[in-house]
């Protein structure tokens, strides 16, 4: 168990050192790979490349929207972040410290700083563990609000994602969805994190409850002036809550800017494409959309260079040839595609 | 209801105060509690609601597909006037009239691609199952139907394709592989719960295509459940709006869109994000969602009155009184809510 | 900020149910399986007072008065002359060798031995240190003749029900003690083998396969012969118990293994990870206890096939050995009589029926908790 | 001339001349080879081949005079009774149509004699370690030489003839080994040859076994009207698992005969023939069976001299007798039919027994109170808290008795003796162990062996001089009571046992023979070296389908109920 | 198939070798060796038992005596018998062949029974003939199979009484087996099974039955068999075609796995009925401890176990094509 007084330390520490608007967190060249065994003796005979070499930075009190198709490697790279899974290489730059190479004694105590909340509201709680249990747990493990605090502190904890103190000794399955994903909120605010990566928080939710959930959140981030990284399919959401928005395909970056600019001016052809599929609750509106063919590539073997240019309708020879980088193609805005004569 | 039956257009299907229970250990579940609408022949009827508010069931009763027990069909009747024209009520027909028509005159697909097909057969066999069942062919002219079929949704190689199993295909191309079976007999009414839901938006665009494609091509009707607006929007001729079993608005979608008038489809309209336009800048206040309050309900346990009061923001003492009836507020627009005319009349004051 | 609206209609609690709780609702449903928990506490109940409930201690029979094979003893409620309701009695037994039919034949002469309700008899330890000398009933003098033999007399002459049900107790407790003992090696084995991984896995998981693959009653034989047969006969008992373990983790050991290595995958224990608790926590808190459920269920479904395992043991003659009896050695006695016990002393095979009674008791109630359990199974 | 069998031998006459057809017996247990001198089972494939039916004399069932079989007339003795000159009958073949000569007794002698081999007859060719010689004197003559005078001469010449032409190559050509490789299990049943009645047709292992008529036999064995022997084509043995499989195949008509041992047995049997399920002959307690259980305690256990002590004190022993309830016995373990033994003769022996309580031998009957007295008088007067006798420092007398597990019958003596014993006080640890095991800790030899008292039985001897070669004498390994390394009696009875054992075994004379046995019996009772418990009773059944029984006053546990040359389908 | 076959090969070696090694140490633990019995017969002389020391290599330490039969068991000699003096492969091979079928005809009956019941149970859920079919099942289950068998063999006897009848009552084979025809040797042979196998296969049907029943409704709750009846397939092809198929995929899976247990269960059976298979065998060379007829046959039912696991294998990736043998 953590010595309580380091991790107090340690806590008081970064939460000085970066203002608002300040780096909070850095991705350099981040790479997971998932090994894939076969054959006789099981060995490796190839590597899934769920997330292969992305970098970018968040601010301190930024909402950064991380979407993309399914299999993209948002999830990956939300976890690798987190040391959840170990990532292959690269670096998590938190703070000014490399997280990445913390033994795990040392992360433990990044864990109070940087918290997650999973898309499927069922699977993330215990089912054998209270309310109580589960948000307590938080607080027992870096030794939090000892003592009697600790219950009105979870108390407090539930009226603040908009639950009341009673449920606290009930079990999740007495809950509906949208009450458990408010329960695996109050969880990850109960260490008092600086960042938050939030998993499709709603994706799982009925349409009338993701307003609720949405809204939760947008006012905690408000008033803790949390970090958030928000992973979502829904391009309209991300949009709503995000200040910038990194679209992902096959592990790879493909573009960064903030969220209007990313909606009425998107400089790569896959974010032209998300935002063209993505339907529009509006039936006067009829738009011509641009129906990208096929499926996504297996990140198995993905495609050489570009890893788009398979369903990319702008695809050129050279597109094969080498890997984009992503480029700063106006203020804040990355992408990483090779023809600017398009878009 | 008959007064609806006058429609202009040709009635395919006219569900008339659909009842189907659930007997289950801790009681009776009313899935679906008095449905009634109905579809043209050629048009796209969405349906839309709260998960659990008997959405699937309706659509199962439909094709008679309810698990009985311990399931029922407890009242109402199913007017499906097939091929002929001649209105047969599908409540009441045997299981060997019924087994004709599904996948035949109504044919269905479902949410999941991924696990809707049978993993030990073929795509190929499968396709041609419904084309032999149906059409009285035999084995090998039902493969190359299939495999026409295939070609017809889209899918590349088809002759290759065939011969696949579904595991050896995406969730898109699954997708596709129902809707090729569910077309493989030309039906006069297709029902879609729910097709794209797993799908991504990229894919789920491809297959909304095609859907209107098709639809374009054979002229069928098409019963599309959905949770999603957008979809609705995009694909939808009318709308049915459900909640609690029950049906508490339906009508023209651009009337739904535009002028709800049941508190339950303002909610849920309000509490989208629209793409585009609700993007956040920088800078500015964030803007909140309209959410709606509380929990979906619990079936077992519905309230007395309106299904939605206790989360309904207009709720007055009546609403929990009785369940209030599907008045018509104009134009083949109803709704079910003792407060409409407040709503139509803020409307046009709003608009004014 | 939103909040939830107030749910009228359900009763608020403010102690949470827990799934063990709601299992335990749906189980009391369950009528089958609450027959074959009431069922199984009686049983045990009798097992663990079978020295107050047997009118007789575990091996005593007389050399003088010999009743070999007596068959039931009716019991009378009524005088026979008068037909007046009266103190139960049975009646007094002759018995005679047939030299024609080669049957030793029991009659009942006039005479009545009347029986008595909690008498003074054999002592005995209950649980092992309660001491005691009342037995429920008996016929309180030692006449010889005067014997309530309800399901009659064994080959020695001792009366059947009394070892009945003393075999209940090691029958009740070899099979329970046997899964317990398997189902800690096979939890500690599979965790072990979650847990380290790499070699440790491969190593345990071949054991696991090397086990599986040889016939269970060819392991049990030859691991049985490893031990001399004049060991004694209570840590003979042990040994069977012990083998029975041994052959018995396998299985469990692979499901704890699949199991912890996907809850290792679920999201609350990456949430737990997430919070910073030790790899220690997450095993105790929130892998190990999603076995629960499952143990729980095999727990209740593997006894049974223990207690046949064990009577089949017995059967071969490598089960309980005198002066122990369980309900598998009493059958092997009475088929060694080959078909005279079936021809001429049905009730030499009541043990059996008890085996039956208990497997099946623990299959309803295993079949109850699973379902229970079962989500899917809930509304 | 042929062999005539007596037509006296048979109640029933084949008068119509029946032939053909299967007797069915049953074996309870695997066959494991078809060779003669390896074979050591109960039942074995060549003893059935060969081992009654082809001997130089065979023992008559109605005066148990030995009359000439292969052999052409009476032996000519000389040499004070010690040398045997034997015409063979001449135009005798074996089943291959190879004649047989007196080469064939002389190899087979020579192989039984090969300690490498490792032959159970091994010892029967010896008297007093003293080898029995036999010598060729031309084809059809032989000579046997004996070291002493035997009254079992004629019984210990009666062994079945091998081929020469097989065995005899076979041992020039590798010795023992090769013989020892001969006539496996695998063997084709073509190749084995027999002298005898029968020859082996077929064999499954764990099935049947199927001999068929030796088609020479009937060349010189007729009946007596001159038709050849045996009637039947076959003779087979169903191999069943125990008793209970042979009865319930007996019961439904799937064995011409059975054994019973049990009440229950006969019962069951009586019950069929009774419901008219079964077309049988039962006659129970025909004969007392030549078997007997007992127990012995070990006097060698230097290590623990106080049991040692104990054991050798003939009052402990007589105590001993005095608690074994062998009625409750016979009720309890037997079923309510069997003898109560006393001596090491079987009961069957009846000539003998007589002779031996004639003579005074005495019987230590069930009586608890006698036995408490001579207890008392060796020092076992108190009793102590649990009920146990204990001498004067307090020591419970008490001793572990062991018997083989699985012999239930044997594990209820055991039980009814423990607590018989318990009730004068006596601490008996009964435990069923390991046949083998159990063999192994009673034949042991030493001055420490590792036993104290062992519940066993023992079947065998003859009907000639009824004592146990191996049993009597000091120093033989069934001598379980005494065996220290020199193998010396310790007690002048042993001694004299011994001497009259060897005596009465060269005794011709049948009376004198039997006096020195009375007086053997005496020694024996007072010594009380083994305390004999009860033995079976032999009970005769057969389905009435086969006729060809001996009479019932010649049937008994010795002879049987039948001779199978003789039998023959109704 | 070729390399599944190949790699299913080379997997199974380290079991069997890993068993081989259990086994033998197993035996070489228990108290006395294979001449322990040799030594209490008076017929076997000291210098007999010194040769036959050391030609089995017995008076080296344990492991050594392992590598020689091991090396001995790689050229198919798997030892001799003590008990018959012979080897001892084919001593065991009859029993092992005889054992074989008698858990074949069990295994098809156990199927037999189980399949229709289970399916029956599933389609007819909780009708009135599913819950009796259960309690009869559940009552089988209770039996140790030993016990129904007395039962079941006093009844024949009974029924033969009765009815004279032949109905065998143990063994394998009738005495005139040998003057059958081959197809009246077949029908003997069978007509011998038929009783235990089927007994065996009633006692034991509950389990699968009941697993067969969960499998069923589990299918017959997702969305492909929503699917086929979408289409409008009769009943009886949703059920047989549609669910069946798919049910018993775990079943195939499982056979392999059930063999040991098949041939433990049939062990008992054998005993009761008499009939020439391993386990009879087995008990008698325990006492007797013929060390290498033992290991024999446990080893040889280990290769059999593990040649019916690839088998099941094979057959699954035949039902299942989502499996790849390749
Ligand atoms: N543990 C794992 N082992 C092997 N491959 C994995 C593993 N986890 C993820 N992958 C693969 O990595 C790729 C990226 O997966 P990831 O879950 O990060 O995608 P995602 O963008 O979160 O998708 P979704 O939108 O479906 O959640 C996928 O192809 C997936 O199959
Ligand atoms: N087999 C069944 N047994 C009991 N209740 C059922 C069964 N099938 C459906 N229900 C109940 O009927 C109600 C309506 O379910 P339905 O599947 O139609 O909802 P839905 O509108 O399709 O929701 P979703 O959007 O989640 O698909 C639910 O409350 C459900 O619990
Ligand atoms: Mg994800
Ligand atoms: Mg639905």
């Amino acid at each position: 168990m953590t010595a309580p007084v380091a991790a107090r330390t340690s806590a008081a520490d970064s939460r000085g050192m970066t203002q608002k608007g300040e780096t909070l967190l850095e991705v350099r060249n981040l790479e997971k790979y998932f090994p894939i065994r076969g054959g006789l003796l099981s060995r490796v005979v190839g590597n899934v490349k769920a997330v292969n070499d992305i970098s970018f930075k968040l601010a301190r009190g930024e909402v950064v929207g991380l979407v993309g198709e399914s299999g993209s490697g948002k999830t990956t790279a939300g976890r690798a972040i987190l040391r959840l899974i170990e990532p292959t290489g690269g670096e998590v730059i938190f703070n000014g410290t490399d997280v990445t190479k913390l033994s795990k004694g040392q992360m433990r105590d990044y864990r109070r700083e940087m918290q997650i909340i999973f898309q499927d509201p069922f699977a993330s709680l215990n089912p054998r563990m209270t309310v109580s249990d589960i948000i307590g747990e938080a607080m027992q493990i870096h030794n939090l609000n000892p003592g009697k605090g600790r219950i009105d502190r979870i108390a407090e904890l539930l009226q603040k994602v908009g639950l009341r103190p009673e449920h606290m000794r009930r079990y999740p399955h007495e809950f509906s969805g949208g009450q458990r994903q408010r329960i695996g909120i109050a969880r990850a605010l109960a260490v008092d994190p600086l960042f938050i990566v939030a998993d499709e928080p709603v994706s799982a939710l009925d349409v009338s409850i993701q307003a609720q959930v949405v809204n939760l959140m947008q006012d905690l981030q408000e008033e803790l002036g949390l970090t958030v990284l928000f992973i979502a399919h829904d391009l309209a959401v991300v949009e709503y809550i995000c200040d910038r928005i990194i679209v992902m395909y096959l592990g790879r970056i493909m573009e960064i800017a903030p969220s209007h600019e990313l909606n009425n001016n998107p400089k790569h052809p896959y974010t032209e494409a998300l935002l063209s599929a993505a339907p529009v609750p509006d039936p006067t509106i009829k738009r011509q959309r641009i129906i990208l063919e096929g499926d996504i590539p297996s990140p198995i073997n993905p495609p050489s260079g570009c890893v788009f240019r398979t369903r990319c309708r702008y695809a050129i020879d050279d597109c094969a040839k080498v890997v984009p980088e992503l480029r700063e193609v106006s203020p804040n805005h990355f992408k990483a595609c090779i023809r600017d004569d398009v878009l | 209801m008959t007064d609806h039956a006058t429609n202009k257009a040709e009635v395919l299907l006219a569900v008339n105060g659909l009842k189907t229970y659930f007997n289950t250990d801790d009681g009776v579940v009313k899935s679906v509690d008095g449905v009634t609408f109905h579809i043209n022949k050629g048009e796209t009827l969405a349906v839309v609601g709260e998960s659990g508010s008997g959405k699937s069931v309706t659509s199962l009763s439909i094709m008679r597909l309810i698990p009985m027990p311990p399931g029922e069909i407890a009242g109402g009747e199913i007017l499906f006037s097939g091929t002929n024209g001649q209105p047969r009520d599908i409540v009441k027909l045997s299981e060997a009239e019924m087994r004709k028509i599904r996948g035949n005159d109504i044919a269905m697909i479902f949410q999941e691609p991924m696990t809707s097909l049978n993993p030990v057969y073929t795509v190929g066999d499968q396709i041609a199952e419904a084309v032999m069942l149906h059409q009285d062919k035999n084995r090998k002219d039902a493969m190359g139907a299939a495999t026409d079929m295939l070609r017809f949704v889209g899918i590349p190689a088809p002759e290759k394709r065939v011969n696949e199993y579904p595991h050896q295909m995406s969730g898109g191309m699954r997708q596709r592989v129902m809707i090729a079976m569910a077309l493989s007999c030309n039906p006069a009414l297709l029902i879609a719960d729910e097709p794209t839901t797993a799908l991504d938006v990229t894919i789920q665009a491809q297959i909304l295509d095609l859907m209107r494609k098709l639809q374009k091509d054979i002229g069928m009707s098409i019963l599309f459940i959905t949770h999603n607006l957008g979809v609705v929007a995009e694909m939808a001729d009318r709308v049915v709006v459900m909640y609690g079993g029950r049906v508490v608005e339906e009508g023209d979608v651009i009337e739904i869109f535009k002028a709800p008038r049941h508190p339950y489809t303002m909610g849920l309209l309000n509490s989208i994000p629209r793409p585009g336009v609700d993007a956040h800048v920088p800078g500015t206040p964030r803007a909140r969602l309209e959410a709606i309050p509380g929990n979906v309900p619990n079936p077992l346990n519905l309230p007395p009155g309106c299904a939605f009061e206790p989360r309904c923001k207009f709720a007055v003492p009546e609403c929990s009184k009785a369940v209030p009836a599907l008045e018509d507020t104009g134009g083949g627009h109803m709704a079910r809510c003792i407060r409409w005319q407040e709503f139509a009349k803020a409307d046009h004051e709003v608009s004014a | 900020m939103t909040t939830t609206a107030p749910q009228k209609k359900v009763k608020e609690r403010s102690l949470g149910q827990s799934q063990f709780s709601v299992a335990w609702g749906q189980f009391r449903k369950n009528r089958l399986a609450k027959t074959g928990g009431v069922g199984l506490i009686l049983i045990y109940l009798m097992a663990l007072f079978a020295p107050f409930l047997a009118p007789d201690s575990l091996s005593s029979y007389s050399t003088t008065d010999i009743t070999r094979f007596q068959p039931p003893t009716p019991v009378h409620f009524r005088d026979p002359q008068t037909g007046a309701l009266t103190r139960p009695y049975v009646n007094k037994f002759s018995q005679q060798l047939n030299m024609d039919t080669f049957v030793n034949e029991y009659k009942a002469t006039d005479e009545k031995c009347p029986i008595y309700f909690g008498v003074r008899g054999a002592s005995y330890k209950i649980l092992g240190f309660i001491p005691g000398n009342l037995h429920l009933y008996g016929t309180g003098n030692d006449q010889a003749g005067c014997n309530v033999f309800l399901i009659g007399g064994e080959a020695l002459g001792r009366d059947l029900l009394t070892r009945t049900l003393y075999a209940s107790q090691i029958s009740l407790t070899i099979g329970v003690g046997a899964v317990l003992a398997s189902t800690i090696i096979g939890l500690f084995m599979g965790a072990l083998a979650a847990f380290f991984g790499g070699i440790v896995d491969t190593v345990v998981m071949r054991l696991v396969e090397v086990i599986s693959a040889i016939p269970y009653l060819f392991l049990l034989l030859l691991l049985r012969s490893v031990f001399p047969q004049n060991i004694n006969p209570i840590f003979a008992l042990y040994v069977i118990l012990g083998i029975l373990a041994f052959i018995g983790w396998g299985g469990l050991a692979r499901v704890t293994r699949g199991q912890l290595l996907s809850v290792r995958e679920q999201d609350f224990v990456s949430a737990a990870r997430a919070l910073g608790a030790s790899d220690n926590r997450v095993m105790w808190r929130h892998m190990l206890p999603t076995m629960t459920t499952y143990i729980i269920v095999t727990l209740s479904l593997s006894i049974p096939g223990f207690i046949l395992l064990e009577s089949g043991l017995s059967f071969l003659g490598i089960g309980a050995v005198e002066p122990y009896v369980s309900w598998g050695s009493l059958l092997a006695q009475a088929q060694e009589g080959g078909l005279s016990s079936l021809n001429s002393r049905p009730w030499v095979l009541i043990p059996g029926f008890f085996i039956v009674f208990t497997v099946g008791c623990f299959q309803l109630l295993g079949d109850g908790l699973r379902d229970a359990f079962d989500p899917r199974k809930r509304q | 001339a042929p062999f005539v069998y007596p037509a006296a031998w048979t109640a029933e006459q084949n008068t119509a001349n029946k032939r053909g057809g299967e007797f069915r017996n049953y074996a309870l247990s695997d066959f494991k080879t078809f060779n003669p001198f390896t074979s050591a089972e109960a039942t074995s494939i060549p003893g059935t081949e060969a081992d009654t039916s082809a001997t130089l004399f065979t023992q008559d069932p109605r005066n148990n005079e030995f009359i000439p079989k292969m052999a052409a007339g009476p032996a000519v003795v000389s040499n004070n009774n010690k040398r045997f000159v034997v015409k063979i009958r001449p135009g005798m073949k074996f089943s291959d149509g190879q004649p047989i000569t007196a080469d064939d007794w002389i190899t087979t002698w020579k192989i039984h004699t090969d300690d490498k081999v490792g032959s159970n007859s091994y010892d029967t060719f010896f008297i007093n370690d003293k080898p029995i010689t036999i010598k060729k004197i031309d084809d059809l003559t032989l000579q046997f030489d004996f070291p002493s005078q035997s009254s079992t001469a004629l019984s210990i010449m009666s062994f079945a003839p091998w081929p020469d032409h097989v065995f005899g190559k076979a041992y020039k050509a590798g010795g023992a080994e090769a013989v020892k490789k001969l006539w496996g299990l695998g063997t084709n049943p073509s190749e084995i040859v027999s002298a005898g009645m029968w020859v082996l047709d077929s064999y499954k292992a764990g099935e049947r076994a199927v001999l068929k008529a030796n088609k020479y036999y009937g060349d010189w064995n007729k009946d007596s009207k001159g038709n050849p022997v045996p009637y039947l084509n076959t003779y087979s043995f169903k191999i069943v698992p125990d008793l209970n499989a042979g009865l319930a195949s007996y019961l439904a008509g799937q064995l011409d005969t059975f054994a019973p041992s049990k009440a229950d047995d006969l019962a069951q049997i009586k019950k069929s023939i009774d419901a008219g399920n079964l077309k049988a002959f039962l006659k129970a307690n025909v004969s007392p069976n030549s078997t007997s259980s007992w127990i012995t305690f070990n006097w060698n256990k230097s290590a623990d001299p106080a049991k040692q002590a104990l054991f050798r004190d003939v009052r402990f022993r007589r105590a001993m007798s005095h608690i074994a309830n062998r009625d409750a016995m016979i009720k309890l373990a037997l079923g309510g039919l069997g003898s109560e033994v006393y001596f090491s003769v079987y009961p069957i022996f009846k000539d003998q027994t007589d002779a031996g309580i004639k003579a005074g031998a005495p019987e230590y009957k069930y009586d608890l109170a006698q036995a408490s007295k001579l207890l008392a008088q060796i020092g076992y007067k108190k009793k102590n808290a649990d009920g146990y006798l204990v001498d004067s420092k307090g020591k419970v007398l008490e001793f572990n008795l062991a018997t083989n597990a699985g012999n239930t019958v044997r594990e209820q003596l055991g039980q009814v003796f423990r607590d018989e014993a318990k009730k004068v006080g006596v601490k008996v640890n009964f435990t069923p162990i390991d046949f083998n095991a159990l063999v192994g800790q009673l034949t042991a030899k030493g001055e420490n062996r590792p036993f104290d008292a062992i519940l066993l039985g023992l079947s065998g001897g003859t009907n000639i001089w009824p004592f146990g070669v191996n049993v009597v004498p000091c120093g033989t390994n069934l001598h379980s009571y005494n065996n220290p390394t020199d193998g010396k009696c310790l007690t002048s009875q042993e001694q004299l046992m011994t001497k009259e054992y060897y005596q009465g075994d060269a005794e011709l004379n049948t009376a004198k023979r039997l006096a020195i046995g009375a007086q053997l019996m005496k020694n024996e009772g007072e010594l009380q070296p083994v305390i004999y418990l009860v033995g079976t009773n032999y009970h005769v059944t057969y389905n009435t389908r086969v006729g060809g029984q001996y009479t019932p006053e010649m049937m008994d546990a010795y002879y049987g109920a039948r001779d199978i040359g003789l039998t023959f389908i109704k | 198939m070729i390399p599944f076959l190949v790699r299913r090969f080379f997997q199974a070696i380290p079991t069997l070798f890993l068993a081989s090694v259990l086994i033998f140490f197993v035996i070489s633990l228990a108290p006395g060796d294979f001449l322990t019995p040799a030594r209490l017969n008076p017929g076997i002389s000291e210098e007999q038992l010194r040769n036959l020391s050391i030609s089995f290599g017995l008076d080296k330490p344990a492991y050594v005596q392992y590598f020689y039969w091991m090396w001995n068991m790689l050229h198919g000699d798997f030892g001799t018998s003590f008990q018959y003096t012979q080897p001892v492969l084919p001593v065991i091979w009859p029993r092992i062949v005889n054992s074989v079928w008698l858990v074949l005809l069990n295994l098809v009956f156990f199927y037999a029974i189980a399949i229709p019941i289970g399916v029956y149970g599933a389609v007819r859920q909780n009708s009135f003939g599913d819950k009796s079919i259960n309690v009869v099942l559940y009552f089988l289950l209770g039996f140790p199979s030993f016990f129904l068998f007395l039962i079941v063999i006093y009844f024949i006897l009974q029924i033969r009484n009765a009815t004279g009848w032949d109905i065998p009552l143990g063994g394998m084979t009738s005495n005139n087996y040998d003057q059958l025809s081959s197809l009246a040797k077949f029908w003997d042979v069978l007509r011998h099974l038929l009783i235990p196998a089927a007994v065996l296969a009633l006692t034991d049907a509950a389990g699968l039955t009941r697993v067969i029943r969960g499998l069923m409704l589990e299918v017959m709750r997702s969305d492909y068999i929503r699917t086929a009846r979408a289409k409008g397939v009769s009943e009886r092809t949703a059920i047989w075609k549609h669910t069946f198929r798919n049910a018993i995929l775990p079943i195939v899976a499982g056979i392999g796995g059930l063999l040991p247990g098949a041939i433990s269960g049939a062990g008992f059976v054998e005993v009761v009925y008499n009939y020439p298979g391993i386990t009879p065998m087995l008990l008698t060379a325990i006492n007797a401890q013929d060390l290498y007829l033992i290991a024999g046959f446990t080893v040889i039912s280990t290769i059999l176990l593990i040649v019916g696991n690839a088998l099941s294998d094979i057959l699954l990736a035949v039902v299942d094509p989502r499996i790849k043998v390749g």
